[in-house]
C-alpha cells in the first residue's frame, strides 16, 4: 500500500513535472489570474489554456471523483500525494469552478446515470461554467422563502421568477436553481433544476457592490422551458440537496481567509513603524497580536477537522461553525489592515494611492459580505445552536 | 454645562435639516459621486454658505453669527445625517478655528469675513504620513520660506487657503503660491482630498505654539465628532426601519431577539456617544479647561459608535447593503474616512490615558 | 424665586452646620457606615442616630415628597440647592432605604390616603424598613410568571407562597410584594400587598452569594394572614405598580458604578507601575482608558437624563438603558481592577492579602450580580428593543 | 503534528474521566474548602499518585510512565473539568518538567522518582510582585546561598520542593531548609498558594539560563491551559443543559434567539481555543521549535476562553448562579486564578507580537 503511494507519487511528480508550464508555477497575483473555464471562456495565457487541457484530460481537476464521469478516480491517499506534488511545484489551481466545489459533489449523490454522464465530465474539463440560483429579493436569510415558480407543461418544465446574487450569472453556461413546484407547502415544495443560460427568456444583469465590483447579477427567468430531463432528485425533493449544496458553499467561502496576499503585519511595520522592535501604536499592536492568534486558531482547527474527517468523524455539521468564523476573521483581518495602512486606505482611485492601497480598501469593502453570502452568520449561528448544541425552541 | 440647544441654535439645527434633507440628500452625493466631481459642488457651497453656516462661530465683527461650537455642531450633526460633502467642517470649523486662537488681527481681518461668506474654502493642513502625528511634523519654516510635505489634507484639492502646522507653529499659505503642488486624491467616501508639498513657499507665521496647534485640532476632532454622530444616528434610524418591515420566515426580521440585542446595544452606544459630544461642543463654548479630554473623549467614542452604526447598517440589511445602488456602503465609506481623520479610537484612547495621567 | 432660593440656601447651610454631626461629614469607609434604619436597627455611631433624627424630623431624607406625609415639601430646584450644599460639606446620606428609593414613590402615586398616612412618614423618619419580594425560584426574568397566591378570606387576604431575592429580608419590618390573585390570567392576575414580616406564618432564609456575602434572602409565606387594607391599588391591578417600581430600582441599581471608593487608575498605578508616565502593560492601558471613556460617557448621559427631564421631557423609558450600561459598566470595572491588582486580587481571607485587595476580589465576584438583580440585561435590552426602539415581534 | 490522542493517552484519559467524575467532583472542593483546607487533601493526591497521574511525563527510568505531554494534557483537561483541587499542575508538570529540562542528572535521579510517585510535591516560584514578569526577578544567588522573595506560589503552601527562578538561572530549594519563610495565601479558587522569602538559603543550581526559564514555563503555561479547556468545556455543557430545561415566558430559554447566538458564538471560540492547546501540547511531544509561539497562543486563548465561558454560565444561569450553592461561582473564581497565573492573555499578546517580530 505505502509502496503503491510512493510509486504512484513518482509517476505524478514525473508527470507534472513534465506538463505543468513554467508560468503555472508562479503565485497568481491576483483574481485575474484565475480560470474559470467555461463556453466563452478567453485565456489570458495560452500556458493557463494548455494547463487545464493536461489537468481536465487526466480528470485532476477533480482528482476523487469517478474516472468514468471523467474524474481521477484516486483514493483519498493518492490525492493527498497529488495535493502535496502539486503544492511542492507551486502549482496554480488548473480551474476554478461552482461546478467542481458545490454542483458536482452533489450531482454524484442525488443525479440519476444520464445526469451524471452529460454534466460531470463537462465540469472536469471546464468546457461548462455554472452558477447557483437560490437567492431571491424576498428569500434571503429565508431561503425556503423562494418563489420562483416551475410548472408541469407535460413535456416541458415552465420557469418564471427572479433570483438574485447568482455568482457570475453573466459569465455561466448553466446553472443550477432552486425552484417552486409545489406553493401549498414551504420546505416540502422545491426541486431542484438544470438551466441552461442561453434558454430564450433568461435574463442576467450584474449588481455592482461598494466595492465597486460585480461578481453576482441579478438572473430573470420569464417563460423559460426546460426538458422534464433537467430535474436532479425527486420533485419537491429539492429542500434537502440545497442543504447539503449549502455546506459545501460554507465550506468554500470559510476559506477566504487563508487566501491572503499582503499580510497584516507587514502592512503595520511598513505604515506605522516599529519601536524597539514593538509596533508604535501598541493598542493597534495589541488587537492585531490577538487577530494572530485567532488566524492560527481557525486554522489549526480546520486542520484539525480534515484530521477528524479522515478518521471517519462527521464533522459536516461543523460546517456553519467555520463560515461564522472564517467570515469573521476575514472582515477583522481587512479592519486591522485598513486601520494600520491609515489615510492610505481611504483612496477609491487614480495616482494618490498605490495598486496595494487601493486593493486594501476594496478588499475591505468586498469583505463585509462575507457575513452574508453563502448564509448570514445570523443564520449559521442559528444553525450551530439548533443543529449542534440542540438548543431548540419549545413553540 | 448645558445639553440643551439655546433658541439660536435649535433654530440653525432645524433649519439646516430642513435645508440639507430638501437640497442636499444622499442621492446629491450619489450625483456627485457619479459625476466624477470628487467632492466639488460649488453651487451647493454657495447655498450653504448663504443661510450663513459657513460663519456660525465667525464673531459678528467679521461678517459671522457668533453663535459659537455648539451651534456650528448642530450643522455639522445634521449634514452628517445626509452625508452632506462640503467644506462645512474643514473651512467654517477647523479653518476659522484656526484663525481665531492663532491668526494675527491682519489676518482674521483678512480672511474670516470671506470665510464666513463661503468665498474662501480654508482648511488645517495637519499629517504628514499614513497616520495622525502631529507633534511628530518635519514641516520647516526658515526665512519666510516654508518647506514639507502634508497627507490627506481634507478639501485640500479645493481649499484656497491652507493652514499649515509645524510641531509648535502654524502657517498660513495661499493655495495659489508659487511652490505648492497639490495631487488631488480621489477617496473612498466621495469627497476628495489632497497631498500637498510646499517647497519652500511664502508662508505667514501665525500666532501661538504646540499648545495652540493642540487647540485648532481639539475644535477640528469634536465638530466632526458632531458630524459622525449624525451620520451615525441616521445609519441607526435606516438600519431601525428596515428592521421593522423587512420579512424573512413569515414575520419582520426586526422581531429576533439575537437582532433585538444589538439594535438595543446600538441605540445605548448612541445615546452615551451623543451626550460626549454634545457636551464637548459645550466645554468649548464654556471655554473649559479640560477641552482636549473632550476632545479625545467625543473622537474616540464617536469614531466606534460610526464604525459599528454603519457595520451593523450592512450586515442587518444583508445582500441589499451590499450593493452599490444602497446608500450603506456611503455611510460605511464616509465613516471609515471620519474615523482616521485627525485620529482614531487608538490615538485618543493612547491621548485620553496620557491626559489622565496613566 | 432667584433670591428666594438663595434665602433658601443661607438658612440651608446654618442648618446644616449647626446639625450635622462632625462624623458625619466624612467620606464612608464601607458598607457597613450605611444606615438602614428599622425596627430593630442598631446604630453603630451615635451621631448616624442623631443625623437621622434631625434630618428626619425635616423631612429631608425625602425632600421633594409632600409635608402632610413627612417629606420635606421642597420644590425641585429647592431640592437642588440642599443637595448642593449637603454634598459641600460632605456629609453622608442619613439614611439608605427601598422605603424612600422604591416604596415611596409608588405609593405617592398609587396608595390611598390612609395608606400613605400610615407609611411614609415611617418610611421618611427610617422607622420602618422594608424589603421587596417580587422574584420567585420559578419567576425570574419571567416576573409575572409568579405564583404566591393571594386568597380573600372575606377579613384577610391569605397568603402561601415563597418569594427569593429578597434583599436584607432578614433585616426588614414590612415587605411590598406581589402576588397572585388570579390564576386564570398571567399579568391581569397580580396584586401589590404590603405584608408586615412579624406576622406568622413569614420565615427568612439569607443566601450566601458567591462573594460571601449575603443582601438577599429566601422569604416563604406559610398562611400569612394579612388585613385586607394593605393592598395597594386595586385588586389584579398589581402589574402595572410593578412596572413602575421597577423603573425605580433600574434607576437606583444602575447607580451603582459611581460608588467607587478606589480608582482601577490609582490600582493600576501602584500594582502595574508607570514606564514613561504610561502604565507598562500598554494592553491594560488602553483598555482602561476605553473604560474610563465610557465611565465618562455613562455620568454625562445621566447627567443629560436629568437635565431633559428637569425640562419636561419623559425620560422614564430610559431606566432600562441606564439599567444595562451601568451594570456592564461596574462589571467592566471590577474586571479591570482584579487584572490590575493581579495575583493580589486572587486571595479570600487571611493576612496574606490587604483588605483592600479583599475588597477587591469580593467586589469583582459581587458585581457579576449586577446583570441579573433588578431585571436581567437581557430582559433589559428586551425592554429597550421593544419599548424604546419599537421592534416587535409579529407573532 | 496531529490532533488525535494514541491508544496510552487515550486510555489514560478515559481513566482520569472516571476517576475524576466519580472520587473528585466539584463536591469534593466544596467539602475542601467548607473544612477550610485550602487545597490540602493528601488523600486524594494519593489516590491521584496511585493511578499514576503525577508519573505521565517522567521517563520510566525514573519511575514514571514516559506518556508525554499530550498524555498529561488529557488527565489535565478532565481535572480541570471537575476542578480538581491537588498539585498535578504544579509538581506532575511543571515541577517535573523543570527537573527534566534543567535538572543534574543527580538531581533528576534524586527528585524525579519522588515526584512520580507523589511522595513530593514539587512546584515552580516565579513570580515576585502582583504580575507576571519572569525577566525582572530579583532573586540573588551569591556564595552557594539564595535571597529573595516570591509571590502567589501556587501549591506553594504545601510543596516539598521549590524549583526557584532567577532572570537566568534555576535554583533547587527544599521546602524546609532554614531561611524559607512560608505566608499561606487563602485564595479564591480555595487551593491556597503562598508568598515565600528566602533569606540567604542553601540552594543548589540547576542547569540552562534564561532560555531554560522560558521553556519550563512555556510547559507550566501549556498544561494549565488544557486544565483551563477543561474547566470551560464543563462550565459550557452545564450552561447549554440549564438553556435546555430552564423555562421562562412559557419555554426553555435555550429557545431564546439571543441566548442562542451567544452559545453558538462561546463553542466556536472554545473549539477553536481547543484546538490550539491540542496543538501547542503536540509540539511539546514533537520537540517543534516553535513552542513558544504555541505557549503564548494556547495560554493566551485559554484564559479568554475560560473567563467567557464561567461569567457567561454565572450570566445564563442567573440569580442561582450566584449563589454559593450554585457550582458556577467555583468555576469562575478558578478561572480568574489561572487566567493570571503564568501570565494572561495581555502578557501573552505582548509575547507572541514580539515572537512574530512586531
Amino acid at each position: 500500500m505505502t509502496q503503491d503511494l510512493e510509486v504512484f507519487r513518482a509517476e505524478t511528480r514525473a508527470w507534472l513535472e513534465a506538463n505543468c508550464p513554467p508560468s503555472m508555477r508562479t503565485p497568481m497575483t491576483g483574481e485575474d489570474d484565475a480560470v474559470w473555464g467555461g463556453r466563452n471562456y478567453e485565456f489570458k495565457n495560452p500556458e493557463a489554456k494548455l494547463w487545464l487541457e493536461r489537468m481536465g484530460a487526466k480528470g485532476w481537476t477533480a482528482p476523487t471523483w469517478p474516472a468514468e464521469y471523467g474524474g481521477g478516480g484516486l483514493s483519498a491517499d493518492e490525492n493527498r500525494v497529488l495535493q502535496s506534488e502539486l503544492k511542492k511545484i507551486g502549482a496554480r489551481p488548473p480551474l476554478f469552478s461552482f461546478g467542481l466545489w458545490m454542483l458536482g459533489p452533489v450531482l454524484l449523490e442525488y443525479a440519476n446515470e444520464e445526469q451524471k454522464k452529460e454534466h460531470l465530465p463537462k465540469i472536469v474539463r471546464g468546457e461548462i461554467r455554472w452558477c447557483q440560483g437560490y437567492s431571491e429579493p424576498g428569500a434571503g436569510s429565508d431561503l425556503a422563502g423562494l418563489q420562483t415558480k416551475c410548472e408541469d407543461k407535460g413535456d416541458h418544465w415552465l420557469i418564471n421568477g427572479q433570483k438574485v446574487w447568482t455568482s457570475y450569472a453573466n459569465y455561466a453556461d448553466w446553472c443550477f436553481c432552486l425552484v417552486r413546484t409545489d406553493t401549498s407547502v414551504k420546505h416540502e415544495g422545491i426541486s431542484f433544476v438544470l438551466i441552461d443560460m442561453t434558454t430564450p427568456g433568461v435574463e442576467t444583469r450584474p449588481i455592482k457592490l461598494i466595492s465597486g465590483s460585480s461578481p453576482f447579477c441579478e438572473t430573470f427567468f420569464t417563460d423559460v422551458k426546460i426538458p422534464k430531463g433537467n430535474m436532479v432528485g425527486r420533485l419537491n425533493g429539492g429542500w434537502e440537496i440545497a442543504k447539503r449544496l449549502l455546506q459545501y458553499e460554507r465550506t468554500n467561502i470559510s476559506g477566504f481567509g487563508s487566501n491572503t496576499r499582503v499580510d497584516v503585519v507587514d502592512l503595520a511595520k511598513k505604515h506605522v513603524g516599529l519601536e524597539d522592535g514593538a509596533l508604535e501604536d501598541r493598542d493597534l499592536r495589541a488587537r492585531i497580536a490577538a487577530h494572530k492568534m485567532t488566524e492560527r486558531a481557525y486554522a489549526l482547527s480546520v486542520q484539525r477537522a480534515q484530521e477528524e474527517a479522515k478518521a471517519g468523524g462527521n464533522v459536516s455539521h461543523m460546517a456553519s461553525m467555520f463560515k461564522v468564523a472564517g467570515a469573521t476573521l476575514n472582515i477583522d483581518r481587512c479592519e486591522l489592515m485598513v486601520e494600520a495602512a491609515g489615510n492610505r486606505a481611504l483612496g477609491w482611485s487614480g495616482e494618490g494611492f498605490t495598486p496595494d492601497d487601493l486593493a486594501t480598501t476594496r478588499g475591505w469593502l468586498r469583505s463585509k459580505g462575507n457575513s452574508i453570502e453563502g448564509g448570514t452568520t445570523e443564520i449559521n449561528l442559528n444553525v450551530v445552536a439548533k443543529r449542534v448544541l440542540g438548543l431548540r425552541d419549545t413553540q | 454645562m448645558t445639553f440643551t440647544l439655546n433658541d439660536d441654535a435649535r433654530m440653525l439645527k432645524d433649519s439646516a435639516r430642513d435645508f440639507f434633507r430638501e437640497q442636499a440628500p444622499v442621492t446629491r452625493l450619489r450625483k456627485q459621486r457619479d459625476a466624477k466631481q470628487n467632492g466639488r459642488d460649488p453651487e451647493l457651497w454657495a447655498e450653504i454658505s448663504a443661510l450663513g453656516f459657513a460663519g456660525v462661530i465667525i464673531p459678528e465683527e467679521y461678517g459671522g453669527a457668533g453663535l459659537g461650537y455648539v451651534a456650528l455642531g448642530a450643522v455639522l450633526e445634521e449634514a452628517g445625517r445626509t452625508l452632506v460633502a462640503s467644506p462645512l467642517h474643514s473651512s467654517a470649523l477647523a479653518g476659522a478655528s484656526a484663525l481665531l486662537l492663532a491668526g494675527t488681527d491682519a489676518q482674521k481681518a483678512e480672511w474670516l469675513p470671506k470665510i464666513a461668506s463661503g468665498e474662501v474654502i480654508a482648511t488645517i493642513a495637519i499629517d504628514e504620513g499614513a497616520h495622525h502625528a502631529p507633534a511628530k511634523s518635519k514641516i520647516k519654516f526658515e526665512g519666510g520660506k516654508l518647506s514639507g510635505e502634508k497627507k490627506y489634507v481634507a478639501d485640500g484639492h479645493i481649499a484656497d487657503l491652507f493652514i499649515v502646522a509645524a510641531a509648535d507653529a502654524l502657517f498660513l499659505v495661499k493655495a495659489d503660491t508659487a511652490g505648492v503642488t497639490r495631487r488631488e486624491l480621489v477617496t473612498a467616501d466621495s469627497r476628495g482630498a489632497a497631498d500637498i508639498s510646499f517647497a519652500g513657499v511664502a508662508a505667514e507665521k501665525m500666532n501661538g505654539g504646540a499648545d495652540i496647534v493642540d487647540a485648532i485640532l481639539d475644535r477640528a476632532r469634536i465638530g466632526l465628532a458632531a458630524e459622525m454622530v449624525g451620520a451615525a444616528s441616521e445609519a441607526f434610524e435606516i438600519t431601525s426601519e428596515y428592521l421593522k418591515t423587512r420579512k424573512q420566515f413569515g414575520q419582520v426580521i426586526g422581531g429576533f431577539q439575537a437582532l433585538q440585542h444589538r439594535a438595543a446595544k446600538l441605540f445605548t452606544d448612541l445615546e452615551l456617544t451623543r451626550s460626549c459630544v454634545l457636551a464637548a461642543l459645550d466645554a468649548l463654548d464654556r471655554n473649559a479647561n479640560n477641552v482636549a479630554e473632550y476632545a479625545s473623549l467625543a473622537k474616540a467614542r464617536a469614531s466606534e459608535t460610526v464604525h459599528l452604526a454603519t457595520n451593523e447598517m450592512v450586515q442587518l440589511h444583508g445582500g441589499i447593503g451590499m450593493t452599490d445602488v444602497h446608500d450603506a456602503g456611503l455611510y460605511l465609506k464616509r465613516a471609515r474616512v471620519t474615523e482616521a481623520l485627525y485620529g482614531g479610537a487608538s490615538f485618543h484612547r493612547d491621548r485620553y490615558a496620557s491626559l489622565l495621567g496613566f
